[in-house]
């Protein structure tokens, strides 16, 4: 399990009680369906149980049964009621259980959710939040551990989210909520158990009065450095995060960037970390091939191509099918295989 | 509100117990197909209705069959105007509902102000009836748009390509209206072809369990493009999915706009009152081809097209009510008339030029434009003004 | 061989007529559920069997039950192995089937050589009396790989995760079969929780459709994880669904191990000599949480739990056998032992380390790698080998 | 409509009648049926009509229901049932009537038949070519035109081919049937009409009787040149041919390279182009983001970043749903659009 990175730069009070990653989330759904009469949250397991990783713990107990329900198990049910409801101006937050099992919804997310807006002409919007646990480094057996932001993010309509620590998991599930568009929300299952001193409560004020300024859509560099940049999101940040620690021990100072949202994509922070480094490498765990990964190397040749001096490496998962429990070891990105890239950007040039 | 959720007793139980029959014997749709008016225009006695204890079915009054009438009429001269503009090429595709207008007329009439339609492609004539613009219903086989009208303004949804996803949209407009309390009805259509999809099973069994008011009608027309009903499902009838789900089906005959008012109104207030989901099947016929692009002769003989002709529920209906003197001469003559400006109407609309900015196209992506798009849209732009300035 | 994809006669009229119901009382399952043996043990009377015309089963032979009753006792004792082993950190995950081990014996047992088995995540025990050996069959659940045999070796395929997708896989090769004249049957196993997924339309569907010789076994064990059936469907049975796919269906206590090996092998008579499909759902309850991970006291009563625990169907199958002279003591212990040996090949098995080779990742991807995984297979071995000399 | 680019460089001879890309389809299904018994073909209206478009008339009426056959309307279902035939020793090709209308099949695709093989290591083997008409340029409606390539080139264990020429449209479909990993055939629906004189009954000999060389998994060299390198497949490839006869009248000469297999990826003949050339354009119809040509950006500057005198610039769909009838010559990338890519190749530089 990977440990969790230093807590987000915003100067916590040291004394703050640690919450986890699936709090901040539960905690935010709480906060949403509190704020806003029309946020409604479904999916298989999420009533009673609350969830089989517990994201949506205490909810129905809390908000009854028409705000938080069980549905039968039917994933394309489940997204396209989710376009009913939201068409009829409610705030649908639904579940899919395990990445894999959205693929059941994707005629409903890729051919209504994401175009109905557009179909419309601005007229019906879909503030829709689909919410996939995601990815892996959890000894998942098969179809529970799938890297699969790319097919969202390859399609217009859809904004794509994943936040990487404990303040970023409630305030941008809050974000998602009250985005009129849909956002197909990824929450990286390895996180869930992380920790950080983070005031929830705190956060709830400083989210509901928070400055017209947005966040949204922002990457943020989460730990400065100079000499190279990595750009990580979701379940990688803290891999490239300790990398870097792992690298100014050895004298080479990284900047790690956050992307946050895939979807938008913030082309401004990124370009300006690595125009000013002038080496990259991209982490990601999903396949490498066609994958949010090689857009990023794309968009950063393409806008940076002359501050470059060496070529943008990636760090991903390889082009096979997650690897079983007793082999995702080595599958998955390393510290040593991102150090490793990182030797390889033509210092010697 | 949590009231609202639960009904306290089950209405299919009930309605055995009052009917004296098996729950079963409910929700399996009645020994026949209903009909109460027969392919010449006759009027059928109640023993012949093809109805039973739990499927009867009272007359619709004569006010109802005339305006209905007068829809089918406007259909028919609508479905045959576009099929025409097709031929001229001032319309790219159009799915014909020749032959299907009363079910179309239907299932629009059946639905109160504030209910909603969810159709398919082949339903501008009940997207028309339920009170769109018939030139902002074609905004789409014209290729303007991917959808020619706000669906918030008659709650009509937009006729949906991806056969059988608009059944649980359907779904979710009742769903959400439960929540609230509101007692809206919602009328979802598909073809026979489409309930072998996923979404059909998934969109009955999600109004089943959750008890939402849902009118599931299936324009049973023989066809899936080429592919008949025995290709189709091995099913006594459609119908007969039902029962699967616990609610209750039955089947009608889909030339018949007497029993098509008559079992969809029942079942429009049985969802009302009731809170519940039920499907309705009705059999009737596509005349022509799947659309222009389709060759039918491939696929069906046109001794099996002929045999319906005679079955033609316009001329079914004319007859009718001719013979019941609730239309006259003068009324048939404001009917053709009426028929005629919507034609024309839709003929200068048509034949006008549309402009549309393609810079719109990265408009309504998102609700907020993305950073990506805005560049995109500049790209477009100057390409746009380096082609007027010539360059 | 156009021959065998048309049945000359349809076989639910047939049988209709043959029994004197209608077709519909053929599809729908009998009035009650099929039980012969009580769970106190005791035989029942034809009369109270629940059975009807066109549904009635004849008792299984002596040597059958004899030979089932030691695959329950086996596969019980397997359930509680595994679930040791995963308490002691030797697997990570067993989803059990303790309590449902009736279904999972009949299910292979009904089968004969050549015949296919569907089976998913939970079906355990299921696979291995179709004769796979248990350590393979863990190996999905230790972590070793995705599927730990070669389906082929004992027609089983890998059990199932996406839930209902095997059914669809069930259809394909059977319908292969029958292309090419063989009269392999297919049996293919999902959850109650699993039928409302579009897939398990489509599956029987498509079977319907075909006339294919698929028996669909629904182990409806009243929870998908918590969520109870009242709220996954509001049909009087899942054996309801059979007639919306003009298939008959038929429902039996999936406690008593003697009426499902009776329904089971008539079904798949039936499915065998008619080339039909059949849907059989048996009514059962999952004893344990939905797997060590799952905390069911969230969801359900102990109190319910421990109804069941009166209607389990190793003690049933054994006061019934006992009662009827065919299980002595010498047996029991033979049967004991045999079980525990299986347990202890289990447990040895478990306890030796299994070495992967990680390089192994690359070389299924395609029949043929690819110059792109040939590459990645050599990033991968320079970085083991630097890694084993230390760099 | 694009009109049809030269034919291969392979010396036809001039007197051939012409034959279209469709018939191409058409005939290559055929020689496969009569030359495999396992081969079957099926799906929606591919029976008694032939297809929406054709691509399997008179296959029912010479090889009988048992080999060619009309399916209940059902993506998932009939993707399903191929994976158990295939696992029953037979050789499915299945027809998705439109690109979106494959997205029901999606968890099929992804889960199934991407991974059986990998999952039982080997043991299974699922030769199903899944034949989908994709991408615009013929006026049609939503949800017929969509370029849905990159959610199978990112899914490990598919491969992914894509002709551009009609003898590629007869040669790769036969290669895609005698695979035995699935395939994903894309068929670009307006090429269909395009014509060649090309001899079916030759390629049908030169196919049946061809040399152990591989050309399946490899791209070819559509046009030579030197200045840049215009990488292009599927629909897109005419367009750059007709871009490179263009830039040629103006004095510059481009290669084109038409990629045809996306999975396994011919890096060999795109990288020894691009060293030759130095500059690149990325030509694809598909939205940008995430996509394949992002991938090929990617490959492309991994793999040649020295031989680059500019960054790799992508011609592509925008990140926008594909438009309606109307404005869908804004979508589509054009030669103009083309040339002004190769323009902006910093040639001062
Ligand atoms: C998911 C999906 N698959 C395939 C198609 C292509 N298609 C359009 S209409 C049609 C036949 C529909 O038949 P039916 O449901 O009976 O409706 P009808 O056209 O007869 O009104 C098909 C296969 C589609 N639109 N959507
Ligand atoms: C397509 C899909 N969606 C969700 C899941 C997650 N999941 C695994 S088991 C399960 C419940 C299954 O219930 P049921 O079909 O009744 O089978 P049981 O576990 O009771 O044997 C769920 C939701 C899955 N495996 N596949
Ligand atoms: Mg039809
Ligand atoms: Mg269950």
């Amino acid at each position: 399990m990977s440990t969790l990175h230093a807590p987000a730069p915003a100067g916590e009070a040291p004394a703050v009680k640690p919450a986890t990653f699936a709090q901040a989330l539960n905690t935010a759904l709480a906060d949403a369906l509190a704020a806003d009469d029309g946020v409604v949250v479904f999916g298989e397991d999420v009533g009673t149980l609350g969830g089989v990783f517990r994201i949506t713990d205490g909810l129905t107990q809390r908000f009854g049964r028409t705000r938080c329900f069980d549905t039968p198990l039917a994933e394309s049910g489940i997204a396209g009621m989710a376009v009913g409801m939201a068409m009829n101006r409610m705030r649908p937050v639904i579940e899919m259980q395990f990445d894999a099992f959205a693929y059941p919804a994707f005629e409903q997310v890729a051919s209504h959710i994401a175009k109905m807006h557009n179909r419309t002409r601005g007229a019906v919007r879909l503030p829709i939040v689909i919410r996939i646990p995601y990815a892996g480094g959890i000894g998942g057996v098969e179809h529970h551990c799938d890297s699969s932001e790319a097919y969202y993010a390859h399609t217009p309509g859809l904004k794509v989210f994943t936040p990487a620590t404990v303040e970023d998991a409630y305030l941008m599930l809050r974000e998602a909520i009250d985005s009129d568009d849909p956002v197909v929300f990824f929450e990286p299952k390895k996180l869930y158990w992380s920790k950080a001193p983070v005031d929830l409560a705190e956060l709830k004020d400083r989210y509901e009065n928070r400055s017209p300024e947005r966040r949204e859509g922002r990457a943020v560099v989460a730990r400065a450095g100079e000499d190279a940049t990595l750009l990580a999101y979701g379940p990688s940040v803290p891999t490239a995060l300790a990398a870097a620690a792992t690298a100014a021990a050895e004298g080479r100072s990284l900047e790690v960037v956050d992307l946050r949202s895939l979807v938008p994509f913030d082309d401004e922070t990124v370009a300006a970390s690595v125009r000013r480094t002038g080496r990259v490498v991209v982490v990601a765990e999903a396949p490498g091939f066609a994958s949010v990964a090689a857009e990023i190397v794309a968009r950063v040749q393409e806008r940076c191509f002359h501050s470059l001096a060496a070529p943008v490496r990636r760090v991903t998962g390889f082009d096979i099918p997650y690897p079983a429990p007793k082999l995702e070891k080595h599958y998955l990105p390393s510290v040593d295989r991102i150090l490793d890239a990182v030797d390889d950007l033509q210092w010697e040039d | 509100m949590s009231q609202t959720v639960e009904t306290p007793e089950d209405p299919i139980l009930r309605a055995s117990q009052t009917f004296g029959i098996t729950p079963e014997q409910y929700m399996l749709p009645a020994r026949g197909e209903i009909r109460m008016v027969d392919p010449s225009g006759r009027l059928l006695a109640p023993e012949e209705q093809g109805t039973g204890p739990g499927h009867e079915y009272p007359l619709p009054a004569r006010d109802v069959l005339l305006d209905a009438y007068e829809k089918l009429v406007v259909g028919r001269r609508v479905n045959d105007q576009n099929s025409a503009l097709v031929r001229q090429g001032r319309m790219a595709v159009y799915p014909s509902s020749h032959g299907q207008e009363a079910c179309q007329v239907a299932a629009a009439l059946c639905l109160e102000e504030g209910d909603w339609l969810f159709p398919t492609y082949r339903d501008t004539v009940a997207v028309m009836t339920k009170g769109v613009d018939p030139l902002q219903v074609m905004a789409i086989f014209r290729g303007e748009w991917h959808g020619g009208y706000d669906p918030y303004e008659h709650c009509v949804g937009i006729q949906s390509t991806p056969l059988t996803t608009q059944l649980l949209h359907a779904v979710g407009v009742a769903h959400a209206a439960k929540l609230r309390g509101e007692d809206t009805v919602v009328l979802a259509m598909c073809g026979d072809g489409a309930t072998s999809e996923g979404d059909f099973h998934e969109a009955l069994n999600f109004a089943a369990v959750f008890k939402l008011p849902v009118v599931f009608f299936v324009q049973n027309n023989g066809y899936a493009i080429s592919v008949p009903l025995s290709q189709q499902s091995a099913a006594p009838s459609l119908a007969h999915k039902a029962v699967g789900y616990g609610m209750a089906g039955e089947r009608v005959d889909g030339n018949d706009l007497v029993a098509l008012l008559a079992t969809l109104r029942r079942a429009v207030d049985l969802a009302r009152s009731e809170s519940e989901p039920l499907l309705v099947e009705a059999h009737t016929y596509r005349m022509q081809a799947h659309t222009n692009a389709d060759d039918a002769t491939r696929y069906r003989d046109d001794a099996e097209v002929q045999e319906w002709i005679a079955k033609d529920p316009v001329t079914r209906m004319r007859a009718y009510l001719g013979a019941e003197g609730v239309l006259d001469e003068a009324a048939e003559q404001r009917i053709a008339a009426a028929a005629e400006d919507v034609a024309s109407a839709l003929r200068d609309g048509m034949n006008a030029d549309v402009e549309i900015d393609p810079l719109e196209l990265f408009r309504h992506v998102y609700t907020e434009q993305t950073p990506q798009l805005a560049e995109q849209e500049q790209f477009l732009a100057a390409e746009l003004a380096r082609e007027e300035t010539g360059q």
